[in-house]
Order: structure tokens, then C-alpha cells, then sequence
């Protein structure tokens, strides 16, 4: 595990609006380099939280503290000079809806390139444009409609554009978070499938609640419950063999991992303390 | 009374109310249409003449002077509204400020809204005497502006809010700064922001009671930033009350001008809206 | 003055002010142009907005409906009469008494009852055997012949002020138009308005169903020379003859703040000289020879 | 393919371009934070302005008594503002109480019961009824509802009129705010999920008494909004009621009486009278008292909606 | 199958907006009294469709054809001079998102019952509220808020509270669409255990898109499959020993039918012809 690309120190995020709620409880995990790294957990056990604090994305909601540290290639992400945008687009990001920019089908991938300015002529951007389409398998399904909105799209072609437009700013890490799950099951697959390609080329840190998923495409399983770090191994491993107790249930149950007995929802998060 | 035949009567009630609602529209563009269009139709060049010295005796001339007022009026003024409205907005947004200052600046705006426009008229006339000035198509612009700013910030403030959350997730996420998220959102959002600015420009197209003290109620065309104005809905107010009866007919006449005005303003907000939907996320399923 | 505004505004003459005599104004200025070459910028608003603009230096003419107010004066405000607005009761042409208003007129005190509600049925202001309540209309707007007509309506040294028979009126309207028309609705209505309101402009005859309302000045009845209601000409000449009193008419006036300079000066001198032949075709009344001369003499003192 | 990429590379080639995102969105975020003190820096201007310039009144007259005085003659210096606040208030009342009923029926009969090209038809027709200026509706009314209220409404209850007045307003400030409220409250009913219908309708409940008993109370919060604003334009409108309410500075003792509300008070002094200090610092200070009044209504209205979000949440 | 509570023939449902989409093609079925018959089959393949013609419930939508019949007890439900919420009384509803009311808890139960006038006195719909609640096995849950909003209850509560609330106008039959979907795991499964001891008593229909569901709680299934009925048989038969090759397919591929190539979502769907 010496070559994580990304690692975590004590990472704990708290979210400070009406309730205080811990959703992240001073995780400390290495991801590698190209391999795909899965974090399951069941609904509301931070997942999401702990992806976006990768990329300080969590800083664009207000009322969010954050503590410990997250290092890419051994430089701190948060204790650092450069600006978070560039943080950000050496770390991408795909949320879980797709998204089309308000854009054409070419605009959406040149989107990152334009305002980085990466690129060296209308040639170069033409080029870089069609490489990341085809990269994620869109090319021909696309090609002879560029100038179409993104919007015009199917969902699963759109989450596709998503990937491209990310893959196109050349980031070293990419953070997926349930990016099939809005999609019907035909269009997951294949989003999955782009994501099986993509994953020996890039870093990449994927959410999912689809135990099958996990277990068809990930490297590195995380298994997060209540915003801790319950068990975090190679995905052969943790599926066949589970240490924790926990991962035991929740991969029998088929991701649903039952607490307690009452069954009202609070009970599932993560300690909430009510502030007023 | 049976629960059938309280369906049946509510069912009438609502379907009549909705029928008066029409009627009554279908009433007043009758009338404007008989009364102002057959004028405008036996004499379309009184919109596009300049009125002549003997226009409050005589009709002596057109009413180009209010038309060109409106334009000059609201055109800038919505302008400068719509950029006012548009930052408020982006402001108002997350990730600049906070949710409690977003709820008190949008208690003002509130407040703002609901204010009658002849205060913003009372207002800008006192700074216009304050500062020493003199009622003109400038300070038109500025009480207009300010008419309008409310309303324009919360249709866009609104628009912005529900465009999806992921919009920015995704710029960010590519390393965008906010200043450019900003600028993406605004675009997801472009139907509801266009569909906003628009409803201020007919807003402040139509009013009066803004520009009555502000603009300078001139019967002269329009000579500059300082100099004194009118626009469509003061002239209709004070012609009303001619001793002239050609010059009454013209206050239908310009109401008919008016009314055509807003109906294509509305028609080209809806068309615009149409073609901006395109490229909104979700935009093919609506 | 139209194209006159679009030339060098700077050194236009500018004024502004009440409605009231905006039309005449801009008639007035029109000509000057001509014959000077000195170009304006005309606009209204309303009398107070001339003065206020007058005082804050943004003209250099403030046009006026209304007598300058004592606080007015003190602030230095100087206003010379420039013609004369000509105020008259008004009916229904289908008026029940109105054969018997033609006949006799009533007097000052007939139109002070009617005004404040003393007699309130018609049959009781004309010997008819008329059973009509009497409907009075009046001025909302902060109306100078409303004011007048107060004044008028008082007699010698006493007046009713505008709010006064406001609050005696069934209902005020905003404008002479709208007065004109409800009377023109309602046989049973009494009001008062400017005559260009009661006589067609164009013909100067009684064309609407609006109609004067004689004035029995002496108190006998309408006289022969008391009559001169037919025709907008005959009644302006009586105006200006004095037969018809002041108030109901009314002076208008032109205004400086410390005095009238350079063109503006040379305006008013002409308005009050040559520009007075133009008033009458245009449905005013000019002032007579010896208020000219007053008027002269206080444009040329100054403050 | 991205490891190969040297971070360092990246940024460095580009600094330039980096440092002037940077500079821009540091000035865009002022840019921005000025708009956004924008909304408080203009409403505390107008209040200050407004209280500044109604002190000279203020400093003569006590406040009360100029509230409760009926007396209004601004040549005598007697400025008593009760007729028009009570004209302010009977044209609010009784035009809310017309258009209110009417406007939430087309509401729900638009939202609820038109289909297809009808619907589309009807709320298009509504959306131009309320982009129509109001001036025109009181050019409007002044040759059709001016007549019919005087020559045959008034006479028919036994009032004689002259069809200017406190109710002529009133008709026709609700025919103005109508389609306004109209549109606001079908998008309340439009935002409701089908669920709630199916829910209601699934127990066998009429299309009456899910309307009535349900989809009214979830969409009441929106409602009340959008009744909110009606009322507002209606409390404030100034061109309609100047055209047609017979400015009569005395309180109203019928419904077809003429009157006066505050913004026709300055809408026919102004002009005329601006000239006269304390007259100009009395109409202004009928500007302020309509600020207040929006504000304090704007305040309770917040606290009402927000009870009536709790109790008929869904 | 003699005693079956209710009975469609030949209905078929189509939707006549922008495109013509015939959901449900001349379905026949019977569903056997006092059981729980499960409408399985892949997203978008009519089963809510289905599911609400059964009680009209699809009138309220605009465009909708429809066509054979539907019986309850015998008489139809489509020919008849009963007025439609009569039959919708008989034939109760619960949609899937869990909706209450605007009401109060108590009004939310108490809500069929006034509107029918079906009690004596107060008191009596006391007694009806509380028997309901207790059958939902959310009495003791509620008991002392009944005055509080129904919307302030867990997701899970609410969903037992429209149940309770269907079950307190006495409906002959129930309907429920995939009232479990919308609910976190835990919340799931109190609801299905209301579900399972409320089957015994009740007819009901219930759309879920979840075979293990399914497993657990029908009686009967009815696999619907782009608005055709591919196959029907009691619970045990259909999972252990599938007839149509469809079924095997579906039922081996938990839940995901996957049809053709493409990955455009309408290929999903039942047969739609474009209008214009
Ligand atoms: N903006 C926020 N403000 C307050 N609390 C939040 C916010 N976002 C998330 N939470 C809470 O933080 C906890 C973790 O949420 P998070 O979205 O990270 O979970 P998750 O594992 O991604 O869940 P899911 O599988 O449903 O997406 C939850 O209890 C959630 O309610
Ligand atoms: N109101 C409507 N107008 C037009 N088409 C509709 C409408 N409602 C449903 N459809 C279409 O009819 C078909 C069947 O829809 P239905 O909702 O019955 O499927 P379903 O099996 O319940 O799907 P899901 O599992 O996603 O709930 C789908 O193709 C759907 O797109
Ligand atoms: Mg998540
Ligand atoms: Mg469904
Ligand atoms: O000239 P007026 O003041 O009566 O309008």
C-alpha cells in the first residue's frame, strides 16, 4: 500500500446547520494508485461526505467543519497554498445524477479544457475533445451530433459525457459517487463498463450501494458505517473472507445492514446531536 | 345537499369563475382593441410623429415622444436591474453567503416587492430635489430600475435555487471557481432568469405611478439623459383627462400600443424559454 | 418647441409646471422660436413641480394654475400674471331646470347654496315643478379652478376653501375631463370647469351635453348683456370686458426665482406684449390692458 | 495517462492564466457582495430618506393626531390622514374579498379540472391579464365600469352614485390582481405531488373533497403567498384608484362612495403642491406610513406562513 | 380460482399524450380473495398503470384510454352506474411515496371515515382510529401526538399510516404500489411485516419490484412484462419452477429483464409510437 495516490489522516467531517451531525468520524485510509477503490456503507453513513472532503467539495455547503488532513502524492490538500480550484481539478469529481451542463455535446467535455485554457489551438481542443469521448465509448454514438445539447441525451449516454468531461481536465484522482445509480439498469451497464476500462489507467474512488457492483468492479473495498471505517481490504478478501461482524451481516444482507429495533429513520445516522 | 351534488355545483362554481376571469380579459382587450386600435388603425403615424406645439390643443402631432420615453426608460433601466438582480442572486447563493444572511437580504427584498411603486416615486423625487436636480429621464431610469429590482431578484433568485444542485457539484468538481460556477448556474437557469428580467421589463413598461414624478411628465420628445421624458403609461394617464377628444383617443390608441407591447413581450419571453430548455438538464422530458 | 428641445438644450429657456396653461406656453414658445431663434424645454408635472424646479435652479420659468403661496413668496419667488383661465358652473344640456337656467342664470348665492348643500333639489332652485336631487361634482386634484371657484363662491371677503366643498361634493374627480363627462352622463349634475372643456375647441360652440350656467350678476335675472353664453368668442369677450368677475376666472402666471434674465426675460416681455393676441383662438382669455401694464411693470422691477 | 502528467507541469505552464481566474473571481466576489447589501443598503436608504424628509411635519404635528383627524386641507395646514387610510383600507377589503374567491376557484379550476388545450388556452389568457399595466384597466373602466356602477348598480341597492368611487376601485383593483393570484396559486397546486390526489381519491373521497380538504390546505402556504402579493399591489396601487375613486378627502359612508387612499392623496397633491414644505413633508410622510405597513404586514405574514407550513405540512 | 375478488378482461390501457404509449395490452386476470397477489416486472412495463385501472384510479391522469373491463364481486367496475368514488372506497390505494395527509395523525385515519360518514359518534371514530392504527401496529407509536401533523412521523410510520388510513374505510380490496420502495431499509420491513399480517384479511394487489418481496409475501404472482402478462401462478410454483423463458430470465437476473442491445432508456419500454 505504499503507492496510495490519495490518503486520509483522522478525516472527520461534522455538519453544523440546525443539528450537529458527525458524518465523518476520523477515517484514516490509503487509496492506490490506479485501482479502483469501492466505498459501500448503508444509506446516510457518509459516503458521500467522505468523498467530497477528497476534493474539499463539502466546502461549497455552508455550515460543514473539517478536521484531519487529506495528502495526494504526499502533498496535504487542505493545509496548502494553491488554490482549491486547482486542487479540484487534479482530484474530479462525477456526482451521482447526470448532469449535462447547460452545453452542447462538445462544449460539455471542452467545458474544463476551455477554462483551464488546456489546450493549444482549435485543432488541439477538437482532438482532446473526441480522445475523452472515446475513452468512455460515446464517440460513435455522438459524433455526427457535437453541436446537439447535452441535454438531448440519453441518461446513461449523459453520465457517460459526464466521465469524459472529467477525464478531459487530466485529473489524478476521480471521485464517483453512485454514478449508475440514476440510471436504469441497461444504461449502468454500460457506465460500468466504461468504469472497468477507465479503472487500470486511473485513480479512482467510487461510492456505490450495489454490493454486485462492488464486487464486479472494485480493487479496494471500504466499508463505512456511522462515519467510521469498519473494515477496509482488497475486494477478493473482504467479500470472501469479512473480518468485522458488521461486514459479515451487511454482506449477507445484501447491503442492508439492520441496527437496532426501532424503526424510525434517525436511528440509522450517524449520532445526531439535536442543538436547540 | 348530497357529496355528488357538491362535486357537481364546486365543479360549475370553479369552471365559471375561471370563465368570468377570461371574460373579463376578453372585455378589456375588446375594448382597447375597438377603442385604441380603430384609431391607431385609421392613423398607425401617431405612433412614429413627434407631437407639434399644438398637441394638448389640437392633436397636433403623435405620441412618438412616450413611446421613445418607454424605450428609453425602461430599456436601461432593466438593464441595469436585470445586472443588479442577477448578482443580488448569485449572491444569495450558498456558497457566498451564508443561509441567514441569504433569509434577511431576501426579508428586504420581501419588503421591497410589496412596497407600492409611488413611494419609489416619492423616493427618487426627493433625492432629485435633494441633490438638487430636476425630474428627467435619468432619474425615469433610476426609479424604474429600482421598481423593478425586486421583482427581478427574487424571479431570478428563484430560478437559480431550483436549478439542480449537481450543476455546481459538477463545475466544482472540474475545478471551476465560483466565479465561473456562477456563471454556468446562471445559464442552467437561463429559462427561469430570462422569464424573470422579462416579467420586470413588462412590469415597469407598464407602470405609472414610478415615473409620474420622476420622469418629468414632458409633452416634448425626448433630448437627453437630463432633460425631461414621458413614457406610454403617464401619457394614457394624463390624456385620459384631455379636453381634446382626438387627444383622448389617443390615450386608447396608446393603450394599444401598450397591450401589443406586453402580448409580444410575452410571446418572445416564452419562445426564448422554449429554446433555452433545450439545453437544461432534463430539458428534453419537459 | 418641439424641435427646439432637440437643439442645444443648454441654452434653451427652460420651464416647467402646472398643466394648466402648459398648452398656451407651448403655443407661445413655439412662435418665439420662430421669430428669435431662441429655442425651449417645455414639461409639466404640475404647478408645484415648476416651482420647486424654479428654486432648485432647473428652470428658469416656472408656469403656474394657481396664486403663488405666502411661503412661496417669501422664498423669493416672483410670478407675473400671463392670461387669464375663464371658470364656469356647468349642467346637463338635459338639465330638468335647464330652460329655466337659460332664462334667468342664478346668482352667486343660488350657486353657494347649490355648492354647499343648502338647496340640494332642483326644483327648489327654479320655480319648476321639478322633484330631482341635485348630484354636485368636484376637483380632486389639487385644482386651481376648484380653488377659484371657492373664492368665488364665498362672495366679497369670504371663501370656501377647496377641501371644504370637496368634502360637501357626492364626488370629486381627478381632472376637468372626468368632470366634463360625469356631467355629460348625469342630467341631475352641477360642477364648474375651464371652458375649454365646455365649448368645442375647433367650432367654439356648445357641441357636448355640456352647458354653462348663466351668471345673474345683478341679482334681476339675465339681462341682455348679462347673456353671452352662446359661443366661446362672445363669452371670452365678456371675460375680457369684465363683465364675467374674477374669480370664477383666474389669472395664470409666469414665475422666476429673483427675477426673470437674458431670454427668458425677452419671453415673458413678448408673451405679455404681442404673445397676448394669440390667447383667445386658442380658448383663454388675455388680460386686459391696465393688469398688462401691472404685469409689465413687475417683470421690468424685478425682485 | 494521468500519473504521466506532472502537476507541476500543468500549473506551472499556465500561472498566468491561473492568477487572472483568480484576480477575477476575487473582484466578481465583491462585485457580487455589493448586490447582495444592495437589497438593505436601498430599503434603510428609503426609510431614512422618508423619515428625514417627513421630520418638518412630524415636528408640528403629532403623529396621532394627524392619524385620527379627518380634517385634510393642505392650504390650511390641516393634514388629518384617517379618510384616506380608511379608503386605503375598505378598497384593500373589499377588493381582496372579490378577487380572492374568484381567483382561488380559476385556480383550482385550471389546476385541477382544465385539460389539455383548454388548460394551456385559459392560462396563457391569464398570464397576458396579468401583464396588462393597470392604466389601461383604469382607462378601461372609465367608459364601462364607471357607467354601469353609476347608472345601474348604485341605483339598484338604492345609493345614488355617480359610479367614481370606493367600490368602482375595489372591482376593478381585483380584476388587476386576479390573474396575479391566479397564477401564483395554480403553480402552488401544479408543485403538489400526484400522490397526495391518488392518496385522497384512493379512499374514495370526490375531486370536491380532496380539493377542500386536502390539496387547499397542502398548497395553502403558497396560496397565502400569492394572496399576500395580491394585496400588496392592491394596498398600493396608485394610477386605478387616482382615475376612479372621486378623491374625497372624507371618510366613506357607503360602498359607492367616493373616497381617497394614501397613494391617491399624493398623486393629486404632489404635483400641485410640492412647492409648500410641510404639505411636500406631509405626502411624504404618507410614503413612509405605506412602507410601514407593508413591513409590519410583511413580518406577520412571514409568521403565519410559517405556521401554516408546520400545521399543513404533508 | 373461482372465489377471485376481482377480475380484469382483456383491459388495456394506453396513453394517448405526445406519443401513444399502450401500457397495459388487453391484460385478463384474476386475483383470488383474502390473498396477496404480487405484480412483478421490470421498470416501466405497466405495473402502476395496471395496478390503478383497477380502481380508476388512471382517470385522474389526462390522455388515457382504456378498454375490457374490470369486475369486483362480480359486477363491473367500468360499466356501472355507481359513482366513481364508491368504487374507489371499495377498492382502496396506496401510492408509493409514503403521503400523508395535510391532516393530523388522527385525521389522516379519520379522513375516509368522515368523508363517508361511516360512524356513529365521536367516540366511535375514536374506537375506528384506534383499531386501524393497532392493525398497522402503529398505535402504541402514536397514541400520545395524535393531534401532531401526520408528515411529522418517520417515513416508515407514515407508510403505516396510509395503510391504516386505506384500511379504515373498509375497501374490499388494496392496492398497493411498491410501498416499500421508497423507504429505508429498516422502515421496509415493518411496513412489510403490516403487510404480511394484514393478508389473511384482506384481497390485495401489490406492485414491487423487489422478487424477494415478492418471495416473502405474495401469495400469487402476475409477471407483466411490456404490458403483457407473461406468466401467472402461485408464489411457490412461479419462483421454483418458472414456465416462460422470460420468467427464468427475470427471475435468475433478480430483477433486471434486460431486453435487446441499445442502451437508449425507451427501448425499455413498451411499445411506443412517436405522434408527431
Ligand atoms: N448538508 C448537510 N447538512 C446537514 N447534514 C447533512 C448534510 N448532508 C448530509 N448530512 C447528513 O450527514 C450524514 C451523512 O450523509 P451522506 O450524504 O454523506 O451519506 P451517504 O452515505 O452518502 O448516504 P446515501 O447513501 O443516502 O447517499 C447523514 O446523516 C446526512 O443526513
Ligand atoms: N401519464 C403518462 N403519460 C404517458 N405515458 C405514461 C404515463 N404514465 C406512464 N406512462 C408510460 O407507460 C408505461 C408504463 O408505465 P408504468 O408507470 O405503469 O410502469 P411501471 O411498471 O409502474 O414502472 P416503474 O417500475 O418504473 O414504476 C411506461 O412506458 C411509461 O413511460
Ligand atoms: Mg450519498
Ligand atoms: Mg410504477
Ligand atoms: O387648471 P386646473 O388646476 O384647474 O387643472
Amino acid at each position: 500500500m505504499t503507492d496510495a495516490a490519495l490518503t486520509t489522516d483522522t478525516l472527520a467531517v461534522t455538519y453544523t446547520g440546525n443539528r450537529r451531525v458527525e458524518a465523518v468520524k476520523g477515517v484514516s485510509l490509503e487509496f492506490p494508485r490506479n485501482q479502483l477503490t469501492a466505498i459501500i456503507g448503508p444509506s446516510g453513513c457518509g459516503k458521500s461526505t467522505l468523498l467530497k472532503s477528497l476534493n474539499r467539495l463539502h466546502e461549497i455547503q455552508p455550515n460543514v467543519e473539517i478536521s484531519g488532513d487529506v495528502t495526494l502524492n504526499g502533498r496535504s490538500v487542505y493545509d496548502t497554498d494553491d488554490p482549491i480550484p486547482e486542487i479540484r481539478k487534479r482530484i474530479g469529481y462525477v456526482p451521482q445524477e447526470p448532469t449535462p451542463l447547460p452545453l452542447s455535446i462538445y462544449e460539455n467535455v471542452a467545458y474544463g479544457l476551455r477554462i483551464h485554457g488546456e489546450f493549444e489551438s482549435d485543432a488541439d481542443l477538437d482532438d482532446r475533445v473526441e480522445r475523452y469521448l472515446r475513452k468512455v465509448n460515446l464517440w460513435e454514438e455522438v459524433e455526427d451530433r457535437l453541436d446537439a445539447p447535452g441535454a438531448e441525451l440519453s441518461r446513461g449516454q449523459i453520465q457517460r459525457l459526464c466521465l469524459a468531461r472529467s477525464l478531459a481536465v487530466e485529473p489524478e484522482v476521480l471521485l464517483c459517487d453512485e454514478v449508475t445509480s440514476a440510471l436504469d439498469p441497461v444504461s449502468a451497464e454500460t457506465v460500468e463498463e466504461t468504469l472497468a476500462d477507465l479503472k487500470s489507467e486511473y485513480t479512482i474512488v467510487m461510492v456505490t450501494h450495489s454490493m454486485d457492483q462492488a464486487r464486479r468492479l472494485a480493487d479496494e473495498i471500504v466499508f463505512l458505517y456511522l462515519g467510521e471505517v469498519v473494515e477496509t481490504n482488497d475486494a477478493t478478501s473482504f467479500f470472501e473472507n469479512p473480518q468485522a461482524e458488521r461486514t459479515k451481516e451487511f454482506v449477507a444482507g445484501h447491503g442492508v445492514a439492520v441496527p437496532d429495533d426501532s424503526d424510525d429513520e434517525q436511528s440509522e445516522k450517524p449520532s445526531v446531536t439535536p442543538e436547540q | 345537499m348530497d357529496r355528488y351534488a357538491k362535486q357537481r355545483l364546486f365543479g360549475a362554481l370553479a369552471r365559471g369563475a375561471a370563465a368570468l376571469v377570461v371574460a373579463v380579459m376578453a372585455l378589456v382587450v375588446a375594448v382597447t382593441i375597438a377603442r385604441g386600435g380603430f384609431v391607431f388603425i385609421t392613423d398607425p403615424a401617431i405612433a412614429v410623429t413627434p407631437p407639434g406645439s399644438r398637441y394638448m390643443l389640437e392633436a397636433d402631432g403623435g405620441f412618438l415622444h412616450a413611446v421613445l420615453g418607454s424605450i428609453l426608460i425602461v430599456g436601461p433601466a432593466t438593464v441595469v436591474s436585470a445586472l443588479l438582480a442577477v448578482s443580488t442572486a448569485i449572491y444569495l447563493q450558498s456558497d457566498y453567503s451564508s443561509e441567514r444572511f441569504a433569509e434577511s437580504v431576501n426579508m428586504f427584498l420581501n419588503v421591497l416587492w410589496a412596497t407600492p411603486p409611488i413611494v419609489y416615486g416619492v423616493f427618487v423625487l426627493t433625492v432629485v430635489i435633494a441633490v438638487g436636480a430636476r425630474t428627467s429621464l435619468f432619474f425615469g431610469i433610476i426609479a424604474i430600475a429600482i421598481f423593478q429590482y425586486p421583482i427581478m431578484t427574487r424571479y431570478t433568485d428563484e430560478a437559480l435555487r431550483s436549478s439542480p444542485e449537481s450543476v455546481k457539484a459538477t463545475t466544482y468538481g472540474l475545478g471551476a471557481t465560483r466565479f465561473e460556477t456562477a456563471r454556468m448556474t446562471v445559464r442552467a437557469a437561463l429559462p427561469g432568469v430570462v422569464a424573470g428580467i422579462i416579467m420586470g421589463f413588462a412590469r415597469g413598461i407598464g407602470d405609472a405611478a414610478t415615473v409620474l414624478f420622476t420622469a418629468g411628465r414632458s409633452t416634448n420628445m425626448p433630448a437627453g439623459l437630463f432633460e425631461p421624458a414621458t413614457t406610454l403609461p403617464v401619457l394614457i394617464f394624463d390624456q385620459a383627462m384631455s379636453f381634446n377628444a382626438d387627444v383622448r383617443s389617443h390615450a386608447y390608441a396608446a393603450s394599444f400600443v401598450l397591450i401589443v407591447a406586453v402580448l409580444g413581450l410575452i410571446v418572445v419571453s416564452r419562445l426564448l424559454a422554449g429554446r433555452y430548455a433545450r439545453y437544461a438538464p432534463g430539458g428534453r422530458h419537459s | 418647441a418641439g424641435s427646439g428641445s432637440n437643439g442645444n438644450s443648454s441654452s434653451a429657456v427652460r420651464i416647467s409646471g402646472g398643466v394648466g396653461p402648459l398648452p398656451m406656453v407651448e403655443v407661445w414658445a413655439d412662435m418665439y422660436e420662430d421669430q428669435t431663434g431662441v429655442t425651449f424645454d417645455i414639461s409639466g408635472g404640475g404647478t408645484g413641480v415648476g416651482v420647486s424646479d424654479l428654486f432648485n435652479g432647473q428652470v428658469d420659468v416656472a408656469m403656474m394654475g394657481r396664486d403663488p403661496d405666502e411661503e412661496e413668496l417669501e422664498e423669493g419667488l416672483i410670478a407675473v400674471p400671463m392670461l387669464i383661465d375663464t371658470v364656469v358652473g356647468t349642467v346637463n344640456v338635459d338639465n330638468p331646470v335647464y330652460d329655466e337656467l337659460r332664462e334667468n342664470g342664478l346668482t352667486r348665492e343660488d350657486l353657494e347654496a347649490i355648492f354647499t348643500r343648502e338647496i340640494t333639489n332642483w326644483g327648489d332652485v327654479a320655480d319648476a315643478d321639478v322633484d330631482e336631487e341635485i348630484t354636485v361634482y368636484g376637483r380632486s386634484d389639487s385644482s386651481a379652478a376648484y380653488q377659484q371657484w371657492g373664492d368665488f363662491l364665498g362672495g366679497d371677503g369670504d371663501k370656501h376653501t377647496e377641501s371644504e366643498l370637496e368634502n360637501l361634493a357626492d364626488a370629486n374627480h381627478n381632472g376637468d375631463q372626468s368632470v366634463a363627462e360625469a356631467i355629460g352622463r348625469n342630467e341631475n349634475a352641477v360642477s364648474l370647469n375651464n371652458i375649454n372643456y365646455v365649448y368645442d375647441l375647433g367650432s367654439g360652440e356648445l357641441e357636448s351635453d355640456v352647458r354653462p350656467i348663466p351668471l345673474d350678476i345683478d341679482g334681476d335675472g339675465l339681462s341682455e348683456d348679462e347673456d353671452f353664453y352662446e359661443t366661446r368668442d362672445e363669452f371670452l369677450e365678456a371675460v375680457e370686458a369684465g363683465i364675467y368677475p374674477a374669480p370664477p376666472a383666474r389669472e395664470m402666471f409666469l414665475a422666476a426665482d429673483d427675477g426673470f434674465e437674458d431670454e427668458a426675460y425677452d419671453f415673458v416681455e413678448w408673451v405679455l406684449t404681442d404673445g397676448q393676441e394669440y390667447v383667445s383662438e386658442n380658448g383663454y382669455v388675455p388680460l386686459e390692458e391696465g393688469r398688462l401694464e401691472e404685469a409689465l411693470e413687475k417683470l421690468a422691477e424685478g425682485p | 495517462m494521468a500519473s504521466s502528467t506532472e502537476p507541476t507541469e500543468t500549473s506551472g505552464g499556465h500561472s498566468g492564466r491561473l492568477a487572472s481566474r483568480l484576480r477575477r473571481e476575487r473582484v466578481s466576489s465583491y462585485w457580487f457582495a455589493g448586490a447582495g447589501y444592495f437589497a438593505i443598503a436601498l430599503f434603510g436608504l428609503i426609510v431614512l430618506t422618508l423619515v428625514y424628509q417627513s421630520l418638518p411635519l412630524l415636528s408640528e404635528f403629532s403623529i396621532v393626531q394627524m392619524l385620527t383627524s379627518s380634517q385634510w386641507d393642505p392650504a390650511q395646514q390641516e393634514f388629518g390622514f384617517l379618510p384616506a387610510i380608511v379608503g386605503t383600507i375598505y378598497v384593500t377589503i373589499l377588493s381582496m374579498a372579490m378577487g380572492t374567491p374568484i381567483a382561488i376557484l380559476a385556480a383550482i379550476y385550471i389546476a385541477e379540472f382544465a385539460e389539455g388545450r383548454t388548460k394551456t388556452l385559459v392560462s396563457s389568457f391569464i398570464d397576458v391579464l396579468a401583464a396588462i399595466p393597470s392604466v389601461i384597466f383604469g382607462l378601461v373602466a372609465l367608459i364601462v365600469v364607471v357607467p354601469f356602477v353609476g347608472d345601474y348598480l348604485a341605483p339598484a341597492v338604492g345609493s345614488s352614485a355617480t359610479g367614481l368611487g370606493i367600490f368602482t376601485v375595489s372591482l376593478v383593483m381585483a380584476i388587476v390582481v386576479t390573474p396575479f393570484m391566479i397564477s401564483l396559486s395554480v403553480e402552488s397546486l401544479e408543485s403538489l405531488p400526484d400522490e397526495l390526489r391518488e392518496s385522497s381519491l384512493g379512499v374514495g373521497a370526490t375531486q370536491w373533497e380532496t380539493i377542500r380538504s386536502v390539496l387547499l390546505r397542502a398548497a395553502g402556504p403558497g396560496i397565502f403567498s400569492a394572496v399576500l402579493l395580491g394585496f400588496g399591489r392592491v394596498f398600493g396601487a396608485t394610477i386605478v384608484p387616482a382615475m376612479l375613486i372621486g378623491g374625497q378627502t372624507q371618510i366613506p359612508d357607503s360602498l359607492f362612495a367616493t373616497g381617497q387612499t394614501l397613494p391617491t392623496l399624493i398623486v393629486n397633491d404632489f404635483g400641485e403642491l410640492m412647492s409648500l414644505p410641510l404639505t411636500q413633508s406631509a405626502l411624504i410622510f404618507v410614503g413612509l406610513t405605506l412602507v410601514i405597513v407593508v413591513w409590519l404586514f410583511n413580518f406577520s405574514a412571514m409568521y403565519v406562513r410559517k405556521r401554516l407550513k408546520r400545521r399543513w405540512q404533508y
